[in-house]
């Protein structure tokens, strides 16, 4: 509970948070940061479990132990991106997101 | 006393024709020629007994020749519609079946000389005998169904015959017309039948010749364009039967018939087949004279006449000896169908009626004799054009002296056979039209005067360059000359209206001098008219023609039917049907089902860009399909 | 508490202890038999699937966080039976790993974990378990499909996959927040209670579902699936199409019929339009695929399409005509995997073009394969009709007959597809076609199994019966 | 084991047999029993039929009825009635004649085989199945063959022509089940379960609503494989590149499938949908009757002259099938049985022409009456027979047909009626045409005059298929009262 501070403004910075994510997503050229805007994304839906639970639920902290979740499975999620590109790296020397474009239509 | 042994007529040549067709190769030509004889010798024989049982032995029963009937159903329609296969015997069928009987015998003996050698010898005889069978079931149909069954099968035999010689292109060309045109015409006549089972509820000639029967009483029950309908079933059953009978403007089939072998020509094409549609209109006779006061009758009559002459007046100007018999054949069929129109219905009225058949009786003999020389003539000089012929008559004594007594009968000489029945004609037109019978009077003229012309041209004149000089031909060909010559004097002193009347009650008939009188001169006149022309060498003939001018050429162009036959066809019905027919369905109705098919193909192809390979474009349209779907739910759906 | 409700968990605990022996197993092999470790894990997971089919009573475990029903056990048999075949279909491609690159015993540990994940989504009773859940069944594949090192495209497809898969779960959890802000739970039956339609919850439905369809595939959330399925090994690709799909579809199902079920008619209308976007979407992309990876994953998307139809009724009819139909596609599914596996393996070759004239040379394969394709475009007797047939029968039974004339217009352009394959296969000679070849015993007996469930499935009655009577328990 | 489910066990085991031979003489020795076993239960069939009826006066007789799918309610039903007794001999025949046609298949003959005989198992199957789910079954059975047996051994664009007429069928198909299911779930309307039967949902009466919708459905997804204008056109393109025996089983059996079905399907189940949307397809297939005729005149390859002819032919079975009344369904009938095996006899002949020739192309024939005196001579009664011509079956077939047409007052059906009747002369022209070129005249090409004569096997086939036309054509009151006293059920509905 954060003193004059309503639920409100704390989802709304989440939510800008969640789509700077996505933007970031859209628009990094290159792999490493577009795995950071995952990170943000994901980072955004942890706030929100922690705040909802605190200022809705109190009682039960559900929302809690489930943000601790998410941050332990990102952390393992973003080590095995990054071996992933590392892979690749190896092969063209380049973690450009243009360079994975081999495949289409 | 049952008549039930009539059945085998008919059934004898079909037996005939399935052992020839079957045992084809098997069978050695001579042998299929006196297989073929055989059986119509029997057909012939039981025909003619039956003739003497019918009219002599039963006779009259109050007052009347009865009418006999076996039949089977042959297959049901509906509860009360069904066709039946059997035999109806009366005055007119049972006459038939001597026209029948005797011509198909006379030709299949005469076929035995003139078709010796050929290759299909025993295919000849078998379409024969097909035909034979065809057209006996034709003159004993029970019922308009059975008649339409075996209308066809004539038709179909008549077409294996007339491309009997199937190598030669006009051969195919001409059976081909003649199959087309006649089939056009039965639709006629099919629509005809449908309509008179709709509305009558039944096909039997018994039920629907009744004159006191509900078919004809209730003819005025329905109509269509102000006529009724049964009134259009007659006239289309009449389009059928000119069809067969080479009425105008169903005529141009008949002409070219003539492609076919010569004894086929005069048993089909001169005495049988062709008269099977007068024998139609006879058949129904009742029914067109009582059903709305014999409105089609009337066409009957007109159209007949309108043949009658413009026939005639071709022939004159023919060059090939089968079509100048062709044309007079179509001339003489006017005839009949010109006097049924014209006749009555009750005792002596019937006048009209009983002429026809006469003279389809006698015109059966000396046109088929007329035929059977004209055969002889082309067999021994191997060619059909008057102009390659030529003072025969001292080389075919036989030939000649047979022709002679032929033409003598159809110019209607006395005392020969074709005399007394166009007599009978003219006085049945007189008494009812003044009109038709001028007409009927100036073709007897014209006939005259052509069948002379040929006459003259063939026999006499100046003689022809032959490469060996020409002989008569063998005696299986002239005996049946010599039969029919006989029948063509013997026949015409049957007293033939004691026999068959519309009422089959019979009258008596007493010659008309004045009318015949007046008839005998008109034919003499022509034949007096071609002695002058044709008996020897001159030039008369030319001026005249030429003084005629554009009438002469056009009626020997046949005033342009086939033309105009061919522009229809080809033009029309071809060219601008069919082939868009076929080009439509190529080009809108096939292009558009494949149209459909690469249209997905297209699409599918434009659409590839979306998989552009870039995961940022994947998650731009993740996100994006998300906000749409949440938007959708939120503000339109909910 | 009493520890006999762990049996409960028998399958779960059964392959956490496979996968243990596995890795002590991969010590203790010496190098020069570590192909040994492929009959081990066949042995292993053998004996596992076989386990399985002993029926577990209904209950569940941890207040709720895991629960199983005879359906869910049901289910997780078919996964099992799935994933064996695919082994089995695979142990000569990791025996040539093997021996090559000397790599390849932990392909068996990863999918295992995969298939351990997806035991945990399906059972799961709350939110933080399906998370779980499918965060284990996903990542380890994105390793798996980033398995051939050495090739690039396989790298490129590892990532695709992990990043379009993190973003997904990344947009579903912010969903699931959503869903917990509204109800206050993340437990499904207390959701069930609470949930109502405001906005919030709407939009926590939307996001939860565009995760879910992430991996099922459906149009808009499909884009890596091709991408993926080319560069993955072929194993991997046939295990996204069939395991992990089928799974998704499965829990989609159970979250939309129990959870969701307050929001039923505005998922429905979502699904309406979703399943026509993805029929036609995959369809025609499927048209004009060169590769057979590829044309199979568009293939899959539009079958993805075709099972929405079974969703859209939301009864008992549903849920039973969506399994059935996912038994049966995960069989010609195989099959067809099954066939591409072996012929890639042989010549390398995996281009449609490749496969001309191979009825004159495999005529078994080809036939094999033609079954397969027929059953997925629905042709009798074989299975897939009686399957796509049910799915029709369940959407016309809510009356969504223009729906239902849709997806058959979506038949007959799949047919076209599946018959370009045939006519390589058949109609043409080939200049050079693929060279007979005798497959491993393995890749037979996987085939083989295949076939016969393409065969009997449908017509074997009884069992859709029996699915019928276990899929009462969502409704 | 039933006498029914024979007709699918035996091909069924002739098919497991055939996967056995080895080369083309086994192959073909066995297809050849087995169809003659067919042939055999087919006949044994007529008699046990006709001796059952005289005891048992149901609908359908030797029905069985097998739960197959209980909660669908679908079941394996099957029983016949007098028509399907009929079409069932027409396929045994034609399946036979068929076999003796492909006696030289060379290429992949065991293969062809069992394709065809899949095919015959279809066709066997939807004759007599009662089950509208088993009916369909069958029918996807049926047609998917013809993708392999045009595209394997066909000639021409043969790849294009089968997957033409492959999706066309099966796109078809795909709409009739649309139809299906709609039939089904209102199959209940007056209380009770859901069912594919066709006798109980004869029983029940379907809201008008609903059989004015699905009516058209359900019709056309039958009438496009009986080649209904415009859903005709993958029928020339697939006839002419399908190889002879698979021409002859797909026009002279598979096609009447349509027929069949609108009859069995659509006008039992849906009659005043039929009642209410006749005027339609009326126009369609009275127009069909006359365009299929044109389109033939102006074709030169053969095959493509007789599969617009067959347009022609079968037009006329929809149009008389839609005049709704007993004699117009009897001339149907009749006309899809003669239709069956004058297109086949065609087809085989055209098969034996090219064979010989190794042309379909009229003009570049003629004078083969000369050279193959036997096949041209049958080629002429068959050309006979399809115009109708009295003694063959064509014309007792057209003869019921109009008369039952003509049972309809109202002008529009006498127009539609006459328009149809005067496809008779058209097709008159077409026939007469090729006859006139190609096997009369002179012999065009030097090259045919040493050309083979029949062979023995090649005779049986033909005899085969000309003896049937024949027998209906001379003596057809057996046969018509067959199909007359199975069309009263049909007609309650239409009343």
């Amino acid at each position: 509970m954060i003193e004059g501070i309503s639920i409100y403004e704390i989802l709304t910075i989440t939510s800008i948070l969640f789509f700077i994510g996505v933007y970031g997503f859209i628009t990094r050229t290159n792999l490493i940061s577009i795995l950071i805007s995952v990170e943000l994304i994901l980072n955004a839906s942890v706030v929100n479990f922690v705040i909802i639970n605190k200022y809705l639920f109190p009682e039960v902290l559900q929302g809690v132990y489930f943000s601790i979740f998410i941050i332990a499975v990102a952390a393992a999620e973003t080590a095995l991106a990054v071996s992933i590109i590392i892979s690749l790296y190896r092969q063209i020397s380049s973690v450009d997101v243009k360079e994975i474009e081999t495949m289409k239509y | 006393m049952n008549l039930n042994y009539v059945i085998l007529i008919p059934l004898i040549p079909l037996a005939v024709f399935l052992i020839l067709g079957l045992f084809y190769n098997r069978i050695k030509p001579a042998i299929s020629g006196y297989i073929g004889v055989l059986g119509l010798v029997i057909s012939t024989g039981l025909s003619l007994y039956s003739a003497y049982q019918y009219f002599i032995v039963i006779g009259k029963t109050e007052g009347i020749y009865q009418t006999l009937v076996e039949k089977t159903v042959w297959m049901n329609f509906a509860e009360t519609l069904h066709i039946d296969m059997g035999i109806l015997v009366d005055p007119i069928s049972v006459m038939m079946l001597i026209v029948v009987s005797v011509v198909s015998l006379m030709v299949h003996i005469y076929s035995r000389g003139y078709m010796k050698g050929d290759p299909g010898y025993t295919k000849y005889f078998a379409f024969l005998s097909l035909f034979t069978f065809s057209m006996y079931g034709l003159v004993l149909a029970t019922n308009l169904f059975q008649i339409y069954i075996f209308w066809e099968l004539v038709g179909v035999s008549s077409y294996l015959l007339i491309g009997y010689y199937y190598t030669k292109e006009s051969a195919v060309a001409a059976a081909k017309k003649a199959f087309i045109v006649t089939r056009f015409a039965d639709l006629g006549f099919l629509i005809g039948i449908l309509i008179i089972g709709y509305y009558t509820g039944t096909f039997d000639f018994e039920t629907l010749n009744n004159p006191e029967g509900a078919s004809i009483l209730n003819w005025a029950s329905s109509s269509f364009m102000g006529l009724s309908m049964l009134t259009w079933a007659l006239i289309l059953i009449f389009i059928g039967g000119a069809g067969k009978s080479a009425m105008f403007p169903l005529h141009i089939w008949l002409p070219d018939a003539m492609e076919g072998p010569t004894p086929v020509s005069a048993l089909i094409h001169a005495a049988t087949m062709v008269v099977a549609g007068v024998y139609l209109v006879a058949r129904l006779f009742p029914m067109y004279y009582f059903v709305e006061e014999g409105y089609a009758l009337n066409i009957v009559a007109f159209v007949g006449a309108f043949t009658a002459l413009f026939a005639a007046v071709i022939a004159i100007t023919q060059t090939d000896i089968k079509r100048v018999l062709a044309f007079s054949t179509m001339s003489q069929l006017g005839y009949m169908m010109m006097s049924l129109g014209v006749s009555g219905y009750e005792g002596h009225e019937g006048l009209g009626y009983m002429a026809s058949m006469f003279h389809l009786f006698t015109h059966a003999m000396f046109k088929a004799l007329l035929f059977l020389c004209a055969g002889s003539v082309i067999h021994a000089i191997h060619s059909n054009f008057l102009k390659d012929m030529g003072g025969l008559r001292k080389y075919m004594p036989i030939t000649n002296i047979t022709f002679l007594i032929a033409a003598l009968a159809i110019a209607g000489i006395p005392p020969l056979a074709g005399f007394w029945s166009k007599d009978e004609i003219l006085v049945a037109a007189f008494e009812h039209s003044k009109f038709i019978y001028i007409i009927g009077l100036f073709v007897a003229g014209l006939t005259a005067f052509y069948i002379f012309r040929i006459y003259f041209g063939i026999f006499w004149g100046k003689e022809g360059n032959y490469q060996q000089k020409p002989h008569e031909s063998p005696g299986s060909m002239t005996a049946p000359l010599l039969v029919l010559a006989f029948l063509s004097i013997a026949v015409g002193f049957i007293p033939f209206s004691e026999f068959i009347s519309p009422d089959k009650a019979g009258f008596e008939t007493h010659i008309n001098y004045p009318l015949a009188a007046i008839a005998v001169i008109a034919a003499l006149i022509g034949i007096a008219l071609s002695w002058l022309f044709y008996k020897k060498e001159n030039t008369l003939a030319d001026q005249f023609a030429n003084r005629l001018g554009v009438l002469f050429t056009w009626a020997f162009h046949k005033f342009y039917m086939d033309e105009l036959y061919l522009f229809v066809t080809k033009k029309i019905l071809f060219n601008l049907i069919a082939r868009s027919a076929a080009r439509f369905d190529k080009k809108y109705v096939d292009g558009t089902m494949v149209g459909i098919g690469n249209q997905t193909v297209n699409t599918s192809e434009k659409i590839k860009g979306l998989q552009s390979g870039k995961v940022q474009d994947y998650a731009f349209a993740f996100i994006a399909g998300a906000v749409i779907l949440a938007i959708l739910c939120i503000y339109i759906w909910s | 508490m009493n520890f006999s409700n762990f049996l409960l968990m028998r399958q779960e605990i059964a392959l956490l202890a496979i996968i243990l022996l596995l890795l002590i197993a991969e010590i203790f092999i010496p190098k020069n038999k570590k192909e040994s470790i492929i009959h081990l894990a066949l042995f292993l997971f053998g004996i596992h699937t076989i386990i399985g089919f002993f029926n577990i009573d209904e209950n569940s475990l941890f207040g709720g966080m895991f629960r199983t029903n005879n359906l869910i056990h049901f289910f997780k048999n078919i996964l099992n039976l799935g994933v064996f075949i695919l082994l089995l279909q695979s142990a000569d491609w990791i025996k040539e790993k093997i021996l090559n690159q000397n790599k390849g015993s932990e392909f068996f540990i990863l999918l295992f974990s995969s298939l351990l994940g997806i035991y945990f989504m399906i059972s799961a009773g709350d939110f933080l378990m399906f998370y779980l859940g499918l965060e284990l069944s996903t990542l380890p594949v994105a390793a798996l499909a980033a398995y051939e090192t050495a090739k690039r495209i396989s790298s490129e497809s590892g990532i695709k996959l992990i990043l379009s898969s993190a973003l997904a779960s990344g947009v579903s959890l912010f969903g699931i927040s959503m869903l917990y802000a509204t109800s206050g739970s993340i437990y499904f039956d207390e959701l069930l209670l609470t949930l109502s339609s405001n906005h919030l919850s709407l939009l926590g439905m939307v996001l939860l579902f565009a995760g879910i369809s992430f991996k099922i595939s459906l149009v808009p959330f499909h884009f890596w699936t091709a991408d993926v399925y080319e560069g993955a090994p072929i194993s991997i690709a046939s295990y996204l199409s069939v395991i992990s799909k089928g799974a998704a579809v499965f829990i989609l199902m159970i979250l939309l019929f129990t959870v969701l079920q307050p929001l039923a008619d505005l998922w429905e209308k979502m699904i309406y339009f979703i399943a026509i976007a993805t029929m036609f979407i995959g369809n025609l992309f499927a048209l004009r695929q060169q590769n057979m990876k590829r044309f199979l994953a568009f293939s899959s998307i539009a079958q993805a399409g075709f099972i929405l139809l079974g969703l859209i009724a939301d009864s008992q009819l549903g849920t039973a005509t969506v399994v059935y139909f996912v038994l049966i596609y995960i069989f010609s599914n195989l099959a067809a995997f099954g066939v591409v596996q072996a012929i890639s393996l042989q010549s390398g070759k995996e281009r449609i073009k490749d496969y001309e004239g191979l009825y004159r040379t495999n005529p078994n394969l080809s036939l094999v394969l033609m079954l397969a394709l027929f059953s997925l475009a629905g042709i009798p007797p074989v299975a897939g009709f009686f399957g796509k047939f049910f799915l029709f029968t369940a959407a016309a039974s809510e009356g969504y007959y223009f729906l239902v004339f849709l997806a058959v217009v979506n038949v007959t352009i799949s047919l076209y597809y599946y018959l370009l394959v045939v006519r390589a296969m058949f109609l043409r000679k080939g200049e050079n076609p693929i060279p007979f070849f005798r497959n491993k015993i393995y890749m037979r007996i996987g085939l083989v199994i295949t076939v016969i469930g393409i065969l009997l499935l449908g017509i074997y009655s009884p069992l859709y019966d029996y699915i019928y009577e276990l899929s009462s328990v969502f409704n | 084991m039933d006498i029914l489910s024979l007709f699918i066990v035996v091909p069924a085991l002739t098919v497991l047999v055939l996967i056995f031979t080895k080369n083309l003489k086994q192959a073909r020795i066995v297809a050849l029993a087995g169809s003659l076993v067919q042939l055999g239960m087919a006949i044994n069939l007529v008699f046990s039929y006709v001796r059952e009826k005289e005891v048992n006066n149901a609908i359908m007789v030797f029905t069985k009825d097998v739960i197959w799918f209980k909660n669908f309610n679908i079941h394996y039903n099957i029983g016949v009635d007098g028509i399907s007794v009929a079409l069932l001999l027409l396929t045994a025949i034609v399946v036979l004649a068929g076999v003796f046609i492909s006696w030289k298949m060379e290429d992949l003959p065991k293969e062809f085989f069992i394709s065809l005989i899949v095919l015959s198992i279809g066709v066997y199957g939807f004759f007599i199945s009662i089950d509208l789910f088993t009916m369909f079954v069958f029918f996807e059975i049926a047609v998917i063959p013809m993708y392999l047996l045009i595209g394997i051994w066909g000639t021409g664009p043969k790849e294009f022509s089968a997957m033409k007429l492959t999706l066309m069928l099966m796109g078809a198909s795909a709409i009739l089940l649309v139809g299906i299911l709609g039939i089904y779930f209102n199959s209940n309307s007056d209380g009770g379960a859901l069912t594919f039967n066709i006798l109980e949902i004869a029983k029940v009466n379907i809201p008008f609503e609903v059989q004015r919708l699905f009516f058209p459905i359900t019709f056309i997804g039958f009438a496009v494989i009986g080649a209904l204008f415009p859903f005709h056109t993958w029928s020339p393109d697939g006839h002419a590149s399908a190889p002879t025996a698979v021409s002859m089983l797909h026009a002279g059996v598979l096609m009447k499938l349509g027929g069949y079905g609108v009859f069995r399907v659509a006008i039992f189940l849906l009659p005043e949908g039929a009642l209410h949307w006749s005027w339609f397809f009326i126009i369609l297939s009275a127009f069909g009757v006359i365009y299929g005729a044109f389109a033939a005149i102006k074709q030169t390859d053969l095959k493509y002259i007789n599969a617009y002819s067959s347009v022609s032919h079968l037009g006329l079975v929809l149009f008389a099938l839609l005049m709704l009344n007993k004699t117009a369904w009897n001339g149907a009938i009749l006309q899809s049985l003669s239709h069956g095996f004058m297109t086949a006899l065609f087809f085989a002949l055209i098969g034996m022409i090219y064979g010989r020739t190794h042309t379909r192309d009229v003009t570049k024939l003629g004078g083969l009456l000369k050279v193959i005196p036997f096949i041209s001579a049958v080629y002429v009664i068959a050309g006979l027979a399809s115009l109708g011509l009295p003694g063959f079956s064509g014309f007792v077939a057209e003869m019921n047909i109009f008369v039952g047409a003509f049972e309809q007052e109202d002008i529009f059906y006498r127009i539609a009626t006459v328009i149809a009747i005067s496809a008779i002369v058209v097709t008159a022209v077409y026939i007469l045409r090729v006859v006139g070129i190609m096997l009369m005249g002179p012999v065009k090409n030097d090259a045919f005059l040493n050309l083979e004569r029949v062979r023995w096997y090649e005779k049986l086939g033909i005899l085969l298929l000309l003896l049937p036309i024949i027998a209906i054509g001379v003596a057809p009151l057996w046969l018509s009262e067959l199909i007359l006293q199975s069309l009263d059920p049909f007609l309650k509905g239409v009343l």
